[in-house]
Order: C-alpha cells, then structure tokens, then sequence
C-alpha cells in the first residue's frame, strides 16, 4: 500500500496517458466510424466492399500488429511518426472498425417508416441520413459505443510496444523495480475501473438526455 | 390536365407480381379512394406514385413528370425528386421524427429541401398546425401526442411543402376507433378545398361520403373503377361483392 | 527516435557515427524492466549496470545518451527502423541474429545457472530435468536453449514460459515448477526482496555474451563502441560499474 | 517467407492454443454469462447488485490483471491451478462478463407480450424464462456474442504472462530468434484473421438457420 | 356462485390511479363486453382479473381463488398461478411463440405446465386447430399466417389449458378488416357453447350482437353497466353518448 501510495504521481501519470489515447482516438475512430457506416449502407458496389474489408481486417487482426506496423512498418515508405501519433493513428483505425459496426448496427434499427417519410417530404436520400437517421442512430449506437470505449481503455497498454508509458507499462516499470506485483496490480485494475465507471456513468447521462422525447 | 396518368403499369418483387397492367387517369382535385382486401396491392400502387417503388413495366406521369420503366437511373432521380415536391404522402405509422418537436417535424423539409429560414418556416408550420387543430402542441414531441393528434401532424408536415397532391396509406387504421373521426374530418376538409388526394382506406363509410371515384383492387389488378353510389351499392364483380359483404360481417 | 530527420537533412552524413555526433545525442533502447541491467529506480530514472555502461560509452563518444523504454518486442523493430541507435539491454549474441544486427564486442557474460529450491536435493544439473516441470522466461536465449537444445540432449519435460523472472521464481517458490534456469546475476536482487527460499546449484549450463547491438552495416559506429568499451575496460571504469551493480569483481578473460 | 515456413508447425501450434482457450473460455463465459443476465433481469435485490459489480468490475479492469490474480494471487490462499486451467478460469469470468451484457440486451429485446403470453397460460416465470425468452433471446445474442468471440480470439495473447504459449507468444519467440518481425507479425495477422473470418462465417450460418421462422 | 367477483378494486401505477372503485360480479356462462375510450383502464381491468398486473386495493375472487391488495406475495403468486391455470388469455398482438410452429404454440403450456407428454398434447393441439379452422397450418411458423389465423391460434392456445373463463383484449384491433370476421366467428361460438367471457373490443356491432352485458369505462371508472340493447339505444351518461356517436362518426 505505502509502495503504491509512494508511486501515485507516477501511476497518475500512466493513467493521463492511458485516457488521453483513448479519448483522442476514440474521437477520430468516431468519425472514421460513422463514415464507414454511412458508406457500408448507402455507398454503391466498390464503397461498401472496402469499407467491408476495412472492418473484417482491422477486426480480425491484433491491435499489437496493426499498432507495429503504422509505427514501424511506414517507415520504409518514408511515412515516420512520433510514437503519441502513431498510437493515435492506429487506434482510432481500430476503434473506427468497432464503431463502424456499432453504428451500423444503430442505423439499421431505426424504422424504415424514418427514412420514407423524410424521402416523401422531398428529401434526398443524403439529406434523410443527416437530418433524421444519424442523430436518432446516436442515441441507439450509445450502449455498444460505451463497450467499445471502455474496451479501448484497456487495449491502450499495447501501445508501450512504441515506448508510451501508459498506465500497464507504469505499473510494469514498477514492478521490477520493487519486485512486488500485486498492489500495483490491484492499484492500476482500480483506476481503470474507475475510468471505465466514470465514463459508463457520463454515458449513462448522455442516454437519459438524449431519451427526453 | 390529368394529375396522375398511369399506363400498364406492372410491379414485381422479384418473381413476386404485385402489380399487374395498372392503367388509369386522375384529373386534378378528385379524390380518389383505394380499397380491397391485404396484400392486392394498394399500398405498392400509392408508393410507385410518389417514387417509393419503382415500377417494373409501363410508365407513370405526376403532373407532367414522367418516370418510365427504363429511365436511365440518374433521370429517374431527377423526376422522382421533381414528383415528390409536388407530392405529400402521409403514412399508417405516422412516421413522425421522434427527435423533433412537432413544429420542427412540419419546418424540417421546409428548412432542408426549400432552404428556408427558420422564421419564415415556423410561420407556416404555425399555420399549419392551426389548421390541423393543434396550434398548442407546437413544442410537444411526438410521444407525448395520441395517435390521432400524431396523424394530424403527419398531415401538416405533408401539406407544408404545398403539394398538388396527397397520398394517404390507411391514414386511421392505427388508431383509436375514438381518435379516427379527427383525423377523418381533416381530410374531409382538405378535399372540400379541393385537394387531389389518393386514399387507400378501410374505412367503407368514409370513401362512401367523400370519395369522388372508387378503386377496388385485387391481386394487383383495379378490379372495379367505379362511383361510389355505384360500386358500394351494386358492386360488379364477385371479388368485389365477397369483400364488402366479409367487411361488413359485424 | 534519434534519428527523426535523418532523412530530410540535405548533406546527409555519411554514417551513423557521424550523424550522432552531429546531433549530439545517442538514443538508447532498453526494456526497462531487466534489474539490475536496466530499470526504473524511485526517481524515475533509469539505471542499472547497462544504463551505466551505455552512458559511458556516450560519453566516450562525445554524446548524451537518451534513453527509450519499451516492451522488448518493440526494440528489435525499433532499432532497424532507426528509432534507437543501439541497444543496451542483455542483447545477447546468437547466429540467427548476428543475420539481422551488428553486435559489438561483448561486454558481459552472464552464466546461466539451475535454479531450484532450497529443500530440493533431487536436481543437481541439467541431466535430473527430464519428466520435470521446468520454467523460463519467454522470449529469452534461455527459454530457446531449453527447448532446442537441451530438450532433445536430457530428454522430454514440460517447458512452463513466463513473462518475467519474478513469476518464474513465484511459481519455483510455490512448487509449480520444479527447476528453472537463470542468471545468477538478474537472480540476486529478486531473490533478496521477495525472501525466495532458491538457490542455484551445479556448474553453469552455459554462459551468454550480451553486446551493444547496432544496425546492420554500421561498421564505424560499431568500431568507435569497442573502442570505447576497451578503453572501459583499460582504465578500470567497466570494473566500477561492474562492482557496483554486481558486488563482485568481473571475471577475468 | 522462407522463416515463416519453416516456423508454420510452432505457429500452427500456438494458433491451436489461441483457439482451445477462446473455445473453453466462451463455453464456460456462455454459461456465467447466461447465469448473471437472468440474475440481473429476474433476481432479488441481493442477486442483482451481485451480477451488478461483478459485470462492473471485470468489464472495468484489465484482463491481464484478472489473469494474474487467478494464476499468482489465490496461491497465497492455498488455491493452485496450472497455467492452461488458469487461464480457462480468468478468461472465462472475463467472457461472462461481456456474454451477460449481450444477453442481457437480447432477453430484453424479445417483446414483453411473450412473458406475458407465457404467464398467461399458467407457466412460472422460470418456466417462461427457460423456454420461451432465452430461446428467442438466444438468436438476438448472436451478433454482439460473435463481437465477443472475435475479441478474445485476440485477447487470449494475454496469457502469455502464465506461461501459455499462444499465437501472438509464439511469434514474439520467433522475432527474438530471429530478429526479425515482419514476417512473422504478418503471419499471424493473417492467421487471426483467417480464424475469426471463419468464426464469422459458421455464425452467420446459425444465425440464418434461427430464422427459418 | 359467480366466476368473477370484484371488490372495491383500486389500482395505481405510481401516482396514477387507473382503476377506481371497481366492484362487481360476473356468473359463470356471462359474455361481458367491455368498452370505452382510450386509457380509460379497460386492459389493465382485464390484467388484474389473471394477476398480470396486482391490485392496489380492495379484492377480486376467480372461480373462488380470492386475491386481496394485501396478500402476502407467496400467497398471491399461489392464488394468481391457481387463477392462471383456470383463466385463458387472448392479446391484442397475438404474442404467439415465434420459435414454434402453431402446434407446438399450442402445445406448449400443456407440457410445460400440466407436464403431459407429447402425444395427448399433439391431440389436444390437433382437435382445437381444428376447431379454429387450422387444421392444415399445425406445422407451419406464426411468421407464415395472416394476423386472423395468428389470432386464431392464440384462441386455440388459450383453450388447450381449458380455462373456464377467457380474457380478450382487443382481439381483432390489429387485424386487416377482412380479416376480423374469422376471429369475432369463433369468439362466437365459444359463447355460444357457455364459455365465461370478458372482452375488451372496439367492434360495437360484435358486442351489440354477442355480449350478455355491456360494461363502459371511462377514466379508471365503470361509467355504465347495462344490457346491450338499452346501451347502445339508450345511453345514460353524457360520457358514453359522447362516446357512441364519436365512434360512430363515419
Ligand atoms: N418490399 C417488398 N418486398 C417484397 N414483397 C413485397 C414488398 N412490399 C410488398 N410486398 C408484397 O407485395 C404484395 C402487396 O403488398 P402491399 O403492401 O402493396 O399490399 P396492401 O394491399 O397494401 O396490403 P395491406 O392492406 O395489408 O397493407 C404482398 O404480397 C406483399 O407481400
Ligand atoms: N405499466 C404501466 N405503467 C404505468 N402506467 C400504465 C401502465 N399500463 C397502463 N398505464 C396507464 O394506465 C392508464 C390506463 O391504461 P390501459 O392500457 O388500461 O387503458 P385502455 O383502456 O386499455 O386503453 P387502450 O384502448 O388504448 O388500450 C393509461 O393512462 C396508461 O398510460
Ligand atoms: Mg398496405
Ligand atoms: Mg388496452
């Protein structure tokens, strides 16, 4: 307990970088998300199979691969970057094809009834999507984003493969110097659950708000 | 001018014939009423109208915008974008945003489709909404509605883009039997100001009153295109004859 | 990375050495996680016999060493994508990747040892492993030396593979494994901490040479690092460094 | 190419480990999970916040950790597994977790009239439960349980740190032998992807076949 | 002795009081007509009586299994399933078992709840379908029907426990006109063969004809309780003329 105590600063500071990658990926992987979708249900032949591509590949490998290869495997394309982008890059390119998924899912369960009636009123079909289904797809996408988020809370620790010191990789770094596991252990499994706690709880918020009609 | 001009019209989903050999005229300001038994048709007729469906074989002119067959796709959106501005369709399910209040419902393709600004937009849902007897529910939403109020806004949102025609899909039938009258008396006296209007209905009594024309469809065929007088007291067809007798059972 | 605008600089410098020093800093991969090679101490900094060895050599060579951290499966890359200079972190030489790197001369030997319990009086060498559970840490020389030599010498046992040292010895200390192999220097201090009831018996199985690893190819800076560390060696501050970290004088060649 | 060849079978046998424990995991991680959504749903006070904290938890924390307490810290309490049970247990609570989620969503997707139909006709409301709701909720799980599935297939790299050597592990073993990764990375890439394409597709099928009705 | 007696039945959800005051008797063998305007508390009235939804105040006795606002709940759950057992229950959206073909729909409670084994359960199954006019779908899914024949069999459903008393809300609401009349037949015949009924409907002319006994709500009250003749001629309250002509508007 003293050894956490005495370390906090330090796990702190795991923890700002653990949130920070998952907050600005999250934001990237949100857009990359819904454009996927968007393009999965209206897009013509060639759109929709690379957007299905995309999903079926960035979900059916390992995060760990795709985080080496944007960090190291670019560069002998001459493409470089600093170890924060090349995590933000690779994750929000991960959490896109989760989103994607999550909002497609949201799309398709509002009623079908939404779209014609706004077709009907002389809308195009792109004007449909943007006014009517996508913000009522939000509210529905809420949950399954909330997993997703705080799944990638937690995913973030592979990014020490590129020298980030999040939160894992702090709990690591000091464990070996005091070769003692468990209380770093069980100091870290109690900050990401309480990252993960207060973003399900400003979720949970959101979704009460966005339920007023 | 005919309004709606229909010739051989046939619609297939896939080997599935909904509509067979559809031909008919409808001038300006009549009010039409479809009626027969579930799955003839009705609703797959009224949705080729407006672009919802497209058709299979024939052609089908809104007025004066025509949609054949085989228009090239990137025309065929042209058209259908030109027919539904003139076209207001209300639904069985209403089909009202849920996200939006019930002035923005009615200002939305105002805003959207005529690019309208807010103000002027609001004033004609206000209207609107007065005319539809709901001029104190403006800052509601949807859920917070009956049904018949809800309709009633569906009607509104429809008639605020200012269509030369309307198309109604069993505009009452998921409604409370108490709430249909509401609804109905709007229609009412949209054809009185002399509305052309499409209505697939159950409701026998009310196409009897105001329905200028009777279309009785089965299988995908107009079995019957008749008069209402004419078809509800001597129907013509043994199909026709079973439908009304069946309907009128209790 | 050291060597972030390697690329972009337009009189490009003919080679590695020329370019760090041109800079003026060396960029050092460690795993940081390897005591008493390298690790974090309370201060947050990095130390450990190879943190020392690494800043004398920059020093030597007129640079700072900066130091990166990061998951061992990230150094390798790392360093063949210039995001290291080198690596001093108990690289030891082998065939296969003398292949894919430069090493320098070494500048350690670690025997490997059995490790067993204090009670266990069953296993006195590597011959008493067959039909036994055996531990190692994953990934390591020793872990590949059980499996691919040892294994087909002794006969069949189960390899158990760990992510570190302090599990192996956990799972030794509770009697999962009955033998593990290990250096005997990364040994001590983990052993002391935790109150382990372990010891090291018989002759070494083998000894590793770790050396500073460098890209492939660049013969200069590779010459300018065995020089240094010869010079180390001459005038007495390898012994220093080994001293301190090792309580014990190196042995002599 | 050519090390990757050589080094098929000790991928192959990795490949074959990733896919025994995501296997056994997700059996034992169906049942739990099934067990806490009907206590969540159905149970009293007690049960309810039970299932409540446990999901909380497990979803909150990393599963790294889950795995080293099970493996390292019930030790000190006499509790002793090997490696492979380990980290069927670890991993198991960790899927059921999320599985409890999945069906949690489902169980509350199937209409309320059919509990009501049941009761109705004079079943309990177990008996409504067992053979009314969970069938049908059974086929509503299905797509967020395949996300489930295709997560731990990537997940079980986690029980590297017990001393199972799965995929990802043994390609970390060739890398350091080799020193080279590409390759090696690349192939497993391909290999997780083929096995969760796979997975995809047999679920897809029993989804299809669910909906004869 | 009287198949339902209701005492002073009160009943709340939250702060919303949805039935009030609720007290009275029904015999065996009586086809009771329940009808009234939207949320007035007819479904929940039908719930109470099979324990769907519990009671807030006063009692209600099925064929002598007596429920109180205070029974204790190991009491009530005994009472309702007693209740359950003796009570079928017909809904407006037919709620049939999508998983399972029409036999197996009918099946169902048998083995599950009077754990009979297959074959017997088959037969029961067998002669009711029959009797609705299904023999020939037993092997079918819900999702292959019309809503009449998915109604039909949730009647057929309800009788295989043989309940002595069926409860119908709004059976026919949700189907196409001409579809209603095969249902509203075999509700008919189950009163003419003596089955205790209580139905909730919009269909006035069905309740007119059939019902022994009209009762109207409004407002969480049993506004009127009379013959259906002297109802629907003579209406004693402003609310139920109200009703009636709204109704019967078009
Ligand atoms: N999108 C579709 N895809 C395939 N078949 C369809 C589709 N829409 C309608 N159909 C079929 O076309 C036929 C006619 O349907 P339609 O909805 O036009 O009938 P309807 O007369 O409106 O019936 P109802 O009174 O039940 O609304 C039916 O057999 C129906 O199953
Ligand atoms: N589960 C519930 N929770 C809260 N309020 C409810 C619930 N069920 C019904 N109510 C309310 O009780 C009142 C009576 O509802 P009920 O469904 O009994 O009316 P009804 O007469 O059957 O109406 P309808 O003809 O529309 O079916 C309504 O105001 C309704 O909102
Ligand atoms: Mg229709
Ligand atoms: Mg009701």
């Amino acid at each position: 307990m003293q050894i956490v105590i005495e370390n906090l600063p330090f796990l702190l500071r795991g923890a700002y970088y653990t949130l920070l990658i998952t907050v600005v990926s999250m934001f990237f992987g949100l857009i990359i998300g819904l454009l996927t979708a968007i393009a999965r249900i209206r897009g013509n032949r060639v759109l929709r199979s690379i957007a299905r591509g995309y999903v079926s590949i960035i979900r059916g490998t390992p995060p760990l691969v795709q985080i080496v290869i944007v960090y190291y495997g670019l560069v002998d394309y001459g493409i470089e970057f600093g170890p924060l982008t090349a995590a933000y890059i690779a994750l929000s390119i991960n959490i896109g094809a989760y989103v994607s998924e999550a909002f497609r899912g949201a799309i398709e369960s509002v009623p079908k009834g939404q779209v014609e009636a706004a077709l009907a009123t002389g809308m195009t079909e792109r004007q449909a999507m943007r006014r009517i289904i996508v913000p009522q797809a939000v509210r529905y996408a809420i949950p399954p984003l909330g997993n997703t988020f705080v799944g990638m809370l937690k995913e973030t620790s592979l990014v020490s493969v590129i020298a980030v010191t999040e939160l894992m990789r702090s709990a690591e770094l000091l464990i070996s110097q005091y070769y003692v596991y468990m209380p770093f252990y069980l100091a870290i499994a109690a900050m990401y659950w309480m990252m993960s706690t207060m973003f399900t709880f400003a979720l949970h918020r959101v979704e009460k708000r966005l339920s007023v009609y | 001018m005919s309004m709606i001009e229909m010739k051989q019209v046939y619609k297939k989903f896939g080997d599935n014939e909904v509509l067979k050999d559809i031909s008919l005229s409808i001038p300006a300001h009549q009010v039409v009423a479809v009626i027969g038994p579930s799955g003839s048709g009705k609703s797959t007729f009224l949705r080729c109208i407006n672009g919802l469906e497209t058709i299979t074989e024939g052609s089908i002119s809104v007025n004066g915008h025509e949609i054949h067959a085989n228009t090239s796709p990137k025309a065929l959106k042209k058209e259908i974008h030109a027919i539904r501005q003139e076209t207001g369709m209300v639904f069985q399910q209403f089909n009202l945003y849920p996200h939006k209040t019930v002035a923005e419902n009615v200002m939305e393709a105002l805003l959207v489709v005529k690019k309208m600004s807010n103000e002027p937009a609001y004033q004609i849902a206000s209207s609107l909404l007065a005319k539809v007897g709901l001029a104190e529910k403006e800052n509601a939403y949807p859920s917070q509605l009956s049904g018949g109020q809800q309709q009633r806004v569906a009607i509104a949102r429809a008639l605020a883009m200012e269509p030369k025609l309307m198309l109604f899909d069993e505009p009452t039938s998921a409604l409370d039997p108490e709430l249909v009258g509401e609804v109905l008396k709007v229609m009412k006296s949209l054809a009185e100001d002399g509305m052309t209007m499409v209505i697939v209905t159950h409701e026998m009594k009310f196409a009897e009153e105001v329905a200028d024309r009777i279309l009785f469809m089965a299988d995908g065929f107009i079995v019957e295109d008749a008069e209402p007088q004419a078809f509800f007291k001597n129907p013509q067809t043994e199909r026709a004859q079973k439908f009304l007798q069946k309907v009128s059972e209790f | 990375g050291g060597n972030d605008n390697a690329n972009q600089t337009e009189e490009q410098p003919s080679n590695a050495l020329e370019q760090i020093q041109e800079e003026g800093t060396m960029t050092v991969g460690i795993m940081g996680t390897y005591a008493p090679y390298n690790f974090m101490d309370k201060n947050k900094e990095y130390v450990g016999f190879d943190v020392d060895i690494a800043k004398e050599l920059a020093e030597r060579l007129d640079v700072e060493a900066e130091f990166v951290a990061q998951d061992f499966s990230g150094l390798i890359p790392g360093l063949q994508k210039d995001k290291f200079d080198i690596l001093v972190s108990q690289v030891t030489i082998t065939e296969d990747r003398q292949k894919q790197i430069d090493f320098t001369e070494p500048y350690i030997t670690n025997e490997v040892k059995v490790i067993v319990t204090e009670s266990n009086n069953d296993i006195q060498s590597v011959e008493d492993f067959k039909g036994r559970t055996i531990g190692a840490v994953m990934g390591t020389n020793d872990e590949a030396f059980l499996r691919n030599v040892l294994m087909p010498e002794v006969g069949k046992f189960k390899l158990n593979t760990y992510d570190d040292v302090i599990t192996t010895l956990k799972d030794l200390d509770a009697g999962r494994i009955d033998a593990t192999i290990n250096n005997v220097y990364a040994l001590k201090p983990i052993v002391e901490e935790n109150g382990y009831k372990v010891k090291a018996v018989g002759e070494p199985v083998k000894s590793d040479q770790a050396a500073v690893a460098v890209k492939k190819g660049n013969t200069e800076l590779v010459e300018a690092l065995n020089a240094a560390l010869n010079e180390m060696k001459q005038d007495g501050t390898y012994e220093e460094i080994f001293v301190k970290w090792f309580d014990e004088a190196p042995p002599t060649e």
